[in-house]
């Protein structure tokens, strides 16, 4: 009883904080957990296996094979809530690497083309999630 | 059966993360160190994590895990990609561009 | 138990590894990611640690070891920002 | 394997330590003194101090890694080349080294019952503070009851340092400067430190209030807020940070926190008690002493929180006046 008024007293406390940094800062963040998210985690859990073994068969494999390229990618398609989103996702799959981001393009760093290909063909960007329905 | 798929999780967790920390040797410049640097802390922690919470009773243990799991996979990508910004930013060169540098094609 | 053990003692040969990188390393950078490293490897050796031992309360270490190394990370970067420019070069060799 | 583990934690001690001698990078000195501190919280827990380890993690890691680089930003980060001679330092080293190895012949084996210090009170505490306290932290038990008044001393010790920072130092002013100074460029940066500062706050809280329970109590609960907060004002600038947590307000908190200890003491001074005794505040001794613990427990996190902060806000704004200039 005592714990739970306890728990109760801090999310009160934590969400007065946030109320306050809000304020100061003026960048609210909004993630919606609904289902679509839930469906990217998993086929990114998918992707950060996949990309995890190519970059496992490098470091086990000869130099010769590693190529690391820089590219720019443009992030108009992405809606700018989830522009941070897709870049983590980006870092987080290992062999690409998300370098800088600003308003057109993201920067990043891949072990070899053929991951960067697949990122420009566009797979991560169509299946963030958020108001893909153009409003941004 | 759930202690085997839970060994399994740890073991191959154990095995990405030693790939990992031979790649920070083994590649030859900071960005593609970085690379390697992130294996280990995705797809590692995510399985090793994971062998954990199958070893718990589901209970307040596994909320914990699963709490340093999502943390984990929050921040991580991030000071990468902020750690890889400041060097970017401070001016150091990929291996492509050094190559491009020197116009020497070394080894 | 036996496969407990032995993932810990591979997070503690990576551990001793990041902890080569950050000893040895080219460019500032590649210290960071060392001591990065290290720090990520240490919360997942203590959560490991804790079921060696039977005792997963050893938990909330993991997860304040998680947080202090992202909160280290942070100064470190923000202390580069300050004295970026003047010093970068002879990191660089 | 825990021998082993053991071993293998202090050989990378050594070796960091060593590191740390000969490198005159101090920048690097800085991030290796992390990972000293790291390794010792690990053989803590190792050796199943899990209370110690935490606060080392938090403190040794954490607060002191932000603060010797807030000093760095201030000061430069190369080593003088020394101007003394090396031979005699290193001679009175190693005879007290070698003197103080001989005197641990002399120390009872590692934890053999036997030992004096098992002897003194602490059967009493393991046997007696299920009864008396009936909470199931040990540590906590001793640390917040038994041991109250030296707590009340380190509190208070926590205090002055905060106030010694800030009379040498000073706090900078609350204002919505324009000065662009956190971490601006980084959007990644801002946005998952604003997703994840209230994940750390409020693990912050639990820790504070679960003390009784699991490892950790007020003094962590303190530490762990205050590196939210200062995560906050590194990544989005101490303008804003002081925007939120106002400094007039630490300073009151600072106190606060001292007091509410002390006066826990008082009231039980008035029950007709002696000092910082919980087992009047309520009519079951035991229910006195559960309030009573988290009574000084919120005490130590407040005025802890509110130091550190005090303390962290003082070297920032020294470091921004610095750069503005």
């Amino acid at each position: 009883m005592l714990l739970l008024a306890f728990g109760i007293i801090s999310v009160a406390l934590v969400l007065w904080l946030l109320h306050r940094m809000n304020n100061t800062d003026a960048e609210i963040q909004k993630l919606a957990l609904n289902l679509s998210f839930i469906r990217y985690t998993m086929w990114l859990l998918g992707q950060v296996v996949l990309s995890s073994l190519t970059v496992t068969r490098l470091v086990w494999g000869s130099r010769k094979e590693l190529k690391p390229t820089i590219g720019k990618l443009p992030v108009n398609k992405v809606p700018k809530k989830s522009r941070v989103l897709y870049a983590n996702s980006i870092t987080l799959t290992p062999g690409t690497l998300c370098i800088d981001i600003d308003n057109e393009n993201v920067t990043i760093h891949a072990l070899n083309e053929e991951s960067l290909h697949s990122l420009k063909r566009g797979d991560m960007a169509d299946k963030v999630p958020g108001e893909n329905k153009g409003v941004s | 059966m759930i202690e085997i798929i839970s060994s399994v999780f740890l073991i191959v967790g154990a095995f990405f993360s030693l790939t990992g920390a031979v790649g920070i040797f083994k590649f030859p410049d900071f960005f593609t160190r970085v690379h390697a640097a992130s294996v280990t802390d995705s797809i590692s922690t995510i399985l090793i994590i994971f062998g954990l919470i199958l070893r718990t009773d589901f209970d307040l243990v596994a909320v914990k895990l699963l709490f340093i799991l999502i943390f984990m996979l929050l921040t991580s990508p991030t000071a990468s990609h902020a750690l890889a910004k400041s060097a970017r930013h401070g001016g150091l060169l990929t291996l492509a561009e050094t190559r491009s540098d020197k116009k020497v094609g070394d080894d | 138990m036996l496969v407990l053990s032995a993932t810990c003692i591979a997070i503690l040969s990576v551990m001793a590894l990041a902890l080569a990188r950050a000893l040895k390393a080219d460019t500032v950078y590649d210290r960071i990611l060392g001591v990065n490293m290290f720090g990520t490897k240490t919360a997942l050796f203590i959560a490991l640690m804790g079921f060696l031992s039977g005792r997963p309360d050893f938990l909330d270490i993991a997860i304040v070891y998680a947080l202090i190394n992202f909160l280290g990370m942070i100064a470190v970067l923000r202390f580069f920002e300050y004295t970026a420019g003047d010093e970068n070069q002879e990191q660089e060799k | 394997m825990a021998e082993i583990i053991d071993l293998v934690l202090l050989g990378m001690l050594a070796i960091t330590a060593f590191n740390i001698i000969f490198i005159k990078d101090l920048f690097t000195v800085v991030m290796l003194f992390g990972i000293y501190s790291f390794l010792s919280a690990l053989i803590f827990v190792n050796l199943d101090a899990v209370d110690v380890a935490f606060t080392e993690a938090a403190v040794g890691a954490g607060i002191s890694t932000v603060l010797m680089l807030g000093t760095l930003a201030l000061t430069g980060r190369k080593e003088k080349a020394s101007s003394h001679k090396t031979i005699l330092p290193l001679l009175v080293v190693c005879v007290t080294g070698a003197a103080l190895i001989y005197g641990t012949l002399d120390m009872p084996l590692f934890g053999d019952p036997d030992n004096p210090a098992h002897q003194h009170v602490a059967p009493r505490y393991i046997e007696d503070s299920p009864q008396e306290i009936g909470i199931p932290n040990m540590v906590t038990s001793v640390l917040a009851s038994y041991r109250a008044f030296d707590t009340l001393g380190e509190t208070a010790v926590v205090f002055a340092a905060a106030i010694g920072v800030l009379s040498l130092l000073g706090l900078p002013k609350r204002d919505r400067a324009t000065i662009q100074s956190g971490l601006k460029s980084h959007l990644v940066l801002r946005v998952v430190a604003k997703m994840i500062i209230p994940l750390i706050v409020l693990f912050a809280l639990y820790v504070q209030f679960h003390g009784d329970y699991g490892p950790g109590g007020g003094f962590q609960a303190g530490v762990i807020a205050a590196a939210a907060l200062i995560l906050y004002a590194l990544v989005f600038g101490l303008p804003m940070a002081t925007h939120v947590v106002p400094p007039r307000v630490l300073k009151a908190l600072a106190a606060l926190g001292v007091l509410i200890y002390a006066g826990t003491g008082v009231v039980s001074l008035f029950l007709s008690a002696n000092f910082l005794d919980y087992s009047v505040l309520a009519e079951d001794p035991v229910a006195g002493q559960h309030i009573g613990i988290i009574a000084i427990e919120l005490g130590v996190g407040i005025t802890v929180f509110a130091a550190m902060l005090c303390i962290f806000y003082a070297f920032a704004g020294q470091t921004e006046r610095k750069n503005i200039q």
